[in-house]
């Protein structure tokens, strides 16, 4: 039994949400139904067969191929199996999934992982801006579950998010872990402004110092920290930095903020 | 549907539709075709009504055509299109209420000319909130006025002298009221009764600032020296003055925070004023309302739930402040058809780009490149009446025309777009 | 046209009639008597085993106006999760908390409503409060302005100004705002918590003007009654939510010294201190008080349990609760010297113990208070329910058996401390049709709304009579609006647009020369900008017949 | 009281008894530090004075050594075993152990060494000495508190698992002299050190004081087990032949019956290949004649195996 896989016809001429296919299990469907869901392409509504060449059986595996940045929503409120994603995804991949996962080949763009609470995602390229995010209204962006991206992440990853692991082998941008609530984001390149702007709790780790933290950050010193065994340990061979970290642990220097909100986030930074 | 005409109670007074202040004490005299701000006036107003049309009347692809012609030509560009922008939006409520309706009907995106400035606000509206108040609160009450950003009066001419430019309030004589500018200081000729600081600070930096003022006034050690390019000193004095102030007051434009991921900042100044609120009373005020933006956001609000940047194409609203902002939207080439409104003033073009373009244009404008479809209109509160919402999103105020005019309203020019656009769903 | 909706079972408790079998006949949108033996009929529903009814009418709902908007544009998350797509007929729009209006119109009429009331519109907002029930299709509106915390009238007392000014100021009010009542809320604490005063006892005096909330309430009860506005005063009591509030409730209903006084959403006002948290019901407290005292009416502002926001003229009380908000954010502001506002998104949990005891006491109210012409069914939409959820809300009222169950659901110490299960009474339909109908068109004064007489406007909801009342009231089979039917099993099938209802007390237009100099020498509008014309408002309701109701000076 | 066929190993006599033991709660704590020293420290103190839940609250005792690379965070360690008669007392006793010992001794950290099972607090509770300052952190699933102390943080996990256990097995080494029988016991305490899931709580993991049901003094509800003292043969009901000149005990409380009876199968075997020639005679049981306790551990049915 060969996994569902679509192939994008070409370049939709508007964003498409690809929502409706995860929106329930795919499992247990027929591909007569797939090919005949519903998608919202601008004003319109098109069938899935317009879009997508599909083949294979629908079951716990899930292809996009010759995918596209216009592809929103994918894996949205996935709860188990796997997606991949060969070529970018668009906006909102993965949004409250609670289980699974998703591998995408190319980029991701904004608000991946957004409201995640379990499963995995990992991107091969870049992720854009808000990642693991919240979008607007929503009071927690990442809720769970772990995300790995190879490339660099846009601004604001991390904005809000509330548990879980986020994981940037390449660089971040502005704003990194802004407002964070809790979990853990680590990043192995360079961060640029403001990291850690409002944050109330949770652990960014750099491997790269950064060029300097907000004026609401104060040093702590320099500690061997027991906690980052563990999780040196939970990433143990994921491909990148942090699946390579000492098993016993990294010696950082530790930064408390956002004193403006309790000052109870932590930015520590490998020595 | 912009209603029957409403005769101007007070034909003295005029309601300048100009800025987001929108004065309603102005006196307009001149020609009909040429009007003139006689008293309570401004730059900007002067400005305004003193824009000359330029168009005799509908283009399609620069050809002159009648009205009818025009609004078929918008509609057979809008029947093809899968993702129309209702884009621009500097129209009254009549205008917004048929931008909206229209918006729906064709399954478009809804966004607003000074979109990325009203989302610095939304945003934070929308994730944390805030204490805010009014100009008649402030004219009455204030006693220490901080505007965020620098000197406002560049884009809201008459704001001191509306606020507390008055020495008589409703609680006795106010010698002064102190003003704090955070950025550049008061434009040249701009006088002031109270004390006047100037903190030259980092605009752009200045969420770090509100953080470290938040921070001293929880009792947390900052060990920082500086904040947004001052002393630490500076802000410490400054939260120790926000704390004892009876009613202080707190401004920012919106789109003087120009810099990306502004919402942080205000966001970081409204959680200070809420801080402040905690023993005792201290408002922001958000400035805008120009051209506008907030009559086009309220509008969309209460018809929809959602304000601006709501698209219509899945049937219901779904707001993305991100993914439909018109820059965006033209950039990606995702918006298919262009329906860009400016009614109030003639400098806001449209932008340049390469989708096919329908203008609902003041009638002083000159485009750059000629659009699909040309259609000036009228400007509410100057050719027709209409209303606006001002700067606190509260009052609306009723505009009145102060010439007889041909143009059609922008909700008259929509209307005929409708109507072209035929029957049924 | 002559319709004839033939067969039901009908309940128009204006005229007595109690499930009677009747023929209704209808003809240009007014209900008409039995037509001669050679008048043709020209249309004719069997609404044989129907349940008929006047259009109901919600008296006190938050539709309209900025704090609305406020709610709107805080709570995206909200909206996203119910989605109402457009129609061939309707606009898209979207619910739960804080609708779009255009939602807000079709789900009132969907569950056979035809008529609401906006309780709450400052009058710097009112324009803004009518462009938005402007927008509201398919049910009649009109708004209370409120007064009590605005400079102008506070400095009228302070000056101790006689009561035939007060009187002109609030017709004044009342025409440029184009209202059909006048709102207090917390009197005078609005105003005092812009000095910092961060509680408002009935008896103490407001730090800067002196008076108490006892004096604004008696000057207000007072002009309300002698421009002979039909709706008594509608009071927000002070002290919103405190434990121990129900003194303060009992003192306000004194307030009023013997005039009508309407206590809105009075579940919150009706608190106790007793027990080991401190906070208990006093329901029947409050519901014997009401018995006792004829003038006094009140509704309930029920909370149901879930997700809401709430937005309220009470800047004071909100802002002291701005820590319970759920999700954590909110805003206060404070409005041109005239009131202010507090808008926080709120979720009333069944597990909580105040939020179990705040159902309990709500519905501990309905079944206390006697007379149904005194009690009126509100969640006082949307601070303790969205209006959707008035159904659920019938039938906790109709059927003892379930309400028990739900009882059982909730928090177990607030349920010990509850005499909700002793109580056995059910309502009749008869009761739930006086509660929503003919009792709220009375007290607003509107003789042609809330009944099925002769004359009357012909807004007429059909239920099919289902024994679980909440399905029954969720989906009217028919509602007629007008005359016309504009839902049918619970969708729209025609839009309109209703009318405004306003009143226009008669006053001594001297007042005015005060109230420009006034404005003109503090605020930063124009009195004259203030004022709402009857054709503006026209327009704002896309052509809307704007009704205005007599004024009897004087009546008792 | 043998019974049928003897069933004799390298000269030692093996009842035919059986020995009773009763459910209880347990739970394993891991304990790691900056090296093993520390981290026996904070174990021997936590499972002090818990030899027997009358008393003590508890039976605790150190499990095993764990390697860096077996702990969670890649420092050497130890476990540890706690088991109660309830769950509601071994909550007590964990709190109250870990946070006496465990938080207050440099470099430790605390995890939850049972997965699965009925959660219970490990750190949950201790955080609060954090004042405010302290953290929580998920990884892969689980939640550790960060207690900031003076030499840096006390990671704890947020809870550890109760899992339904076995207490109270037991068996007996009647020997020559005392020498010969407390060697014996050595040498079986040794080999079951190596079982997994299993502590022998008391002292060196050897009781001498047998106990029985009951006494004559009222306020006690147990007292000394005459009928195997040697010293008292001559003047009560002895169980002992006159070549016995001591018995010592060992007590066995493990995660699951089969954990018990293997550490039982592996000291019973240690004492049997020293055999009769170094004074070992014979190995019995104790129980309460199978009314009281649910498991029933054969000896030779152990042996058997």
């Amino acid at each position: 039994m060969s996994a569902l896989r679509l192939t994008l016809i070409s370049r939709p001429p508007a964003r498409v949400d690809l929502s409706p296919l995860t929106a329930q299990p795919l499992a247990g469907r027929s591909a007569a139904e797939i090919a005949a869901l519903p998608l919202v392409l601008g004003n319109r509504r098109v069938r899935l067969d317009e879009l997508f060449r599909v083949t294979g059986t629908p079951g716990e595996a899930l292809e996009i191929a010759g995918s596209d940045d216009r592809l929103d929503r994918i894996g949205a409120g996935l709860a188990g199996g796997s997606i991949v994603v060969e070529g970018d995804a668009g906006a909102y991949l993965g949004q409250r999934m609670t289980g699974g996962s998703i591998t995408v080949s190319g980029h991701a763009g904004a608000f991946a992982a957004t409201g995640m609470k379990g499963g995995e995602i990992r991107v091969a390229g870049n992720a854009g801006d808000f990642l693991a995010a919240a979008i607007p209204g929503d009071h927690q962006g990442m809720q769970g579950g772990l995300v790995l991206v190879g490339g660099n992440a846009g601004d604001r990853a991390g904005d809000r998010m509330r548990r879980g692991a986020l994981l940037v082998t390449g660089s971040a941008g502005d704003y990194c872990a802004s407002r964070m609530v809790a979990g853990t984001i680590a990043v192995g390149g360079r961060v640029g402004r403001s990291t850690g702007m409002a944050m109330r709790r949770g652990t960014v780790l750099l491997l790269t110092p950064p060029a300097g933290l907000p004026p609401t950050f104060n040093a702590c010193g320099r500690f061997p920290l027991t906690m980052l065994a563990l999780l040196a340990r939970a990433w143990r061979g994921l491909p990148g930095p942090f699946g390579a970290l000492p098993a016993a642990g990294l010696t950082v220097r530790r930064f408390m903020g956002d004193l403006a909100n309790d000052g109870k986030g932590e930015v520590l930074v490998r020595e | 549907m912009s209603g029957s005409p409403i005769p101007a109670p007070d034909s003295a007074a005029v309601t300048c539709p100009f800025c987001g202040l929108v004065c309603d004490d102005l006196v307009v005299t001149g020609t009909p075709d040429a009007p003139e701000v006689r008293a309570s006036g401004c730059p900007t107003a002067a400005n305004g009504y003193g824009q000359r049309a330029r168009s005799d009347g509908p283009r399609i692809a620069g050809r002159p055509a009648t009205l009818a012609e025009a609004a078929a030509e918008a509609a057979r560009l809008l029947r093809g299109a899968r993702r129309p922008l209702f884009g621009g939006l500097a129209t009254d409520v009549e205008g917004a209420r048929a931008a909206g309706r229209l918006a729906d009907r064709t399954g478009g995106v809804l966004d607003h000319m000074n979109g990325a400035a009203a989302v610095r606000n939304l945003l934070v509206l929308q994730d944390g909130g805030w204490i805010t108040t009014t100009l008649s609160e402030i004219r009455n009450r204030c006693d220490l006025l901080i505007l965020a950003g620098g000197d406002v009066t560049p884009r809201f001419p008459r704001f001191f002298e509306r606020t507390i430019g008055a020495r008589e309030t409703l609680f006795g004589d106010r010698p002064g009221c102190d003003v704090v500018f955070l950025g550049h200081g008061p434009s040249k000729g701009t006088t002031l009764r109270g004390a006047v600081e100037v903190i030259g600070c980092d605009v752009p930096a200045l969420g770090d600032a509100f953080g470290v003022m938040r921070a001293l006034l929880a009792g947390r050690p900052v060990d920082a020296d500086a904040a947004a390019g001052m002393p630490i000193a500076v802000w410490r004095k400054l939260v120790e003055r926000m704390r004892t102030a009876t009613y202080g007051v707190i401004a920012w434009a919106a789109p003087d925070f120009d810099f990306p991921h502004a919402e942080l900042t205000i966001q970081a100044l409204c959680e200070l004023v809420k801080d402040l609120n905690r023993a005792t009373r201290f408002s922001g005020l958000p400035l805008g309302g120009s051209d506008g933006d907030v009559t086009a956001d309220a509008v969309a609000l209460w018809q929809t739930g959602f304000g601006l940047r709501a698209a219509f194409g899945g049937g219901a609203p779904e707001q993305d402040l991100h993914l439909n902002a018109t820059e965006r939207l033209l950039a990606t080439g995702e918006a298919d058809v262009l329906v860009w409104i400016a009614s109030i003033n003639a400098t806001r073009l449209p932008p340049a780009t390469t989708t096919p373009t329908i203008v609902l244009g003041h009638a002083a404008m000159t485009v750059a490149r000629e659009p699909a479809v040309f259609i000036p209109v009228g400007t509410p509160g100057v050719d027709h009446a209409g209303h606006l919402f001002r700067t606190d999103r509260v009052v609306a105020l009723p505009l009145f025309p102060v010439r007889s005019s041909t143009l059609p309203s922008v909700a008259q020019a929509l209307s005929a777009i409708e109507a072209a656009l035929g029957g049924g769903g | 046209m002559l319709l004839r909706l033939a067969g039901g079972r009908v309940y128009d408790p204006a005229h007595g009639v109690n499930g009677e079998i009747r023929d209704l006949y209808v003809r240009d949108g007014r209900i008409v008597a039995a037509p001669g033996p050679d008048e043709r009929v020209d249309q004719s529903y069997d609404l044989t085993g129907r349940v008929v009814m006047a259009g109901a009418i919600d008296m006190h709902t938050h539709i309209g106006g900025g704090k609305l908007n406020i709610a709107r544009a805080m709570l995206p998350e909200d909206h996203r999760s119910d989605p109402r797509a457009r129609s061939p007929l309707t606009r898209g729009s979207c619910g739960h908390a804080a609708p779009g209006t255009f939602a807000t119109g079709y789900r009132y009429a969907e569950m056979g409503y035809t008529a609401c009331f906006e309780p709450a519109i400052l009058p710097v907002n009112a324009r803004q409060a009518h462009l938005e029930m402007g927008d509201t299709p398919m049910v009649d509106k009109g708004g209370y302005v409120m007064l009590g915390s605005d400079d102008f009238l506070l400095r009228l007392m302070a000056s101790g100004a006689e009561q035939r000014l007060i009187n002109d100021y609030v017709a004044w009010t009342l025409h440029a705002t184009r209202c059909i009542g006048i709102k207090v809320v917390n009197p005078g604490g609005i105003s005092a918590f812009k000095f910092n005063q961060r509680r408002f006892e009935l008896d103490e005096k407001h730090g800067f003007y002196g008076v108490t909330p006892r004096d604004i309430l008696r000057v207000l009860s007072r002009a309300v009654h002698e421009l002979g506005v039909p709706h008594p005063l509608h009071v927000h009591s002070s002290n919103l939510g405190l434990p121990g509030n129900a003194d303060t409730t009992l003192g306000t209903i004194q307030a009023a010294e013997g005039l009508p006084i309407h206590l809105t959403h009075i579940q919150f006002h009706s608190y106790g201190t007793e027990g080991a948290r401190k906070f208990s019901s006093a329901a029947a407290r409050i519901a014997e008080a009401i018995n006792a005292t004829p003038n006094a009416s009140c509704d309930v502002g029920q909370i149901l349990f879930g997700q809401t926001v709430t937005a309220s003229g009470d800047s004071m009380t909100q802002h002291r609760n701005s820590g319970l908000a759920s999700p954590k954010k909110f805003v206060v502001m404070d409005i041109e010297c005239d009131a202010g506002c507090g808008v926080l998104p709120f979720k009333y949990r069944d597990t909580n113990f105040v939020n179990a005891l705040q159902w309990a006491i709500g519905l501990e109210v309905f079944l206390l208070v006697t007379d149904p012409w005194r009690v009126f069914l509100t969640t006082d939409h949307p601070n303790g329910a969205p209006f959707t959820t008035y159904p659920h809300l019938i039938r906790l009222l109709m059927d003892r058996t379930f309400r028990n169950e739900r009882l059982g659901l909730v928090n177990a110490d607030a349920r010990a401390l509850s005499t909700l299960a002793s109580i056995d009474r059910e309502y009749s339909l008869y009761e739930i049709a006086i509660l929503t109908r003919a009792a709220p068109a009375r007290i607003l004064g509107i003789t042609d709304l809330g009944h099925l007489g002769t004359g009357a406007t012909a807004d007429i909801t059909v239920y099919r009579d289902e024994p679980d009342r909440e399905r029954m009231f969720s989906t009217p089979e028919y509602v007629f609006k007008d005359g016309e039917l504009i839902v049918r099993n619970g969708a729209v099938v025609k839009v309109t647009w209703g009318r405004y209802h306003t009143v226009e007390p008669a006053y001594d237009r001297g007042i005015e020369r005060r109230l420009k100099e006034h404005f003109d020498r503090y605020q930063t509008i124009r009195a004259a900008s203030l004022q709402i014309s009857r054709d503006e408002m026209a327009a704002f309701g896309h052509g809307a017949e704007v009704r205005t109701h007599p004024c009897r000076r004087g009546t008792p | 009281m043998p019974a049928g066929h003897a069933m004799i190993l390298n000269g030692v006599a093996i009842d035919d008894e059986f020995a009773e033991a009763f459910g209880m709660k347990a739970t394993r704590v891991i304990i790691t530090a900056q090296d093993l020293t520390w981290a026996y420290h904070a174990a021997t103190t936590a499972t002090g004075f818990a030899t027997s839940v009358i008393a003590c609250g508890c039976e605790a005792g150190v499990e095993r050594e764990l390697s860096p690379d077996e702990t969670p965070d890649g420092r050497p360690g130890v476990a540890i075993l706690l088991f109660a008669m309830s769950g509601k007392e071994l909550a007590k006793q964990i709190e109250r152990r870990v946070g006496q010992c465990i938080l207050t001794c440099p470099t430790t950290a605390a995890y939850a060494g049972v997965a699965g099972g009925e959660p219970v607090a490990l750190g949950k509770n201790l955080r609060f000495f954090g004042d405010g300052f302290q953290a929580s952190k998920q990884v892969a699933g689980r939640r550790y508190w960060r207690v900031p102390v003076m030499d840096g943080e006390f990671l704890v996990e947020e809870s550890t698992g109760v899992v339904p256990a076995v207490g109270g097995g037991n068996f007996l080494v009647l020997a020559e002299t005392q020498p010969q029988a407390l060697a014996a016991c050595e040498a079986a305490i040794t080999a079951m050190r190596l079982v997994p899931n299993v502590i022998m709580p008391f002292p060196g993991g050897v009781v001498r004081s047998g106990s029985k049901v009951g006494s004559r003094y009222t306020a006690l509800s147990a007292s000394t087990n005459d009928a195997f003292c040697p010293t008292i043969r001559g003047i009560t009901r002895s169980q002992l032949s006159p070549e016995i000149g001591a018995v010592m005990e060992i007590v066995i409380d493990g995660l699951a019956a089969d954990d018990v009876s293997a550490a039982m199968r592996a000291g019973i075997e240690a004492i049997v290949r020293l055999g009769a020639t170094r004074g070992i005679r014979r190995i019995t049981a104790g129980n309460y004649g199978g009314k009281l306790g649910k498991f029933h551990f054969r000896l030779r049915e152990i042996l058997a195996r």
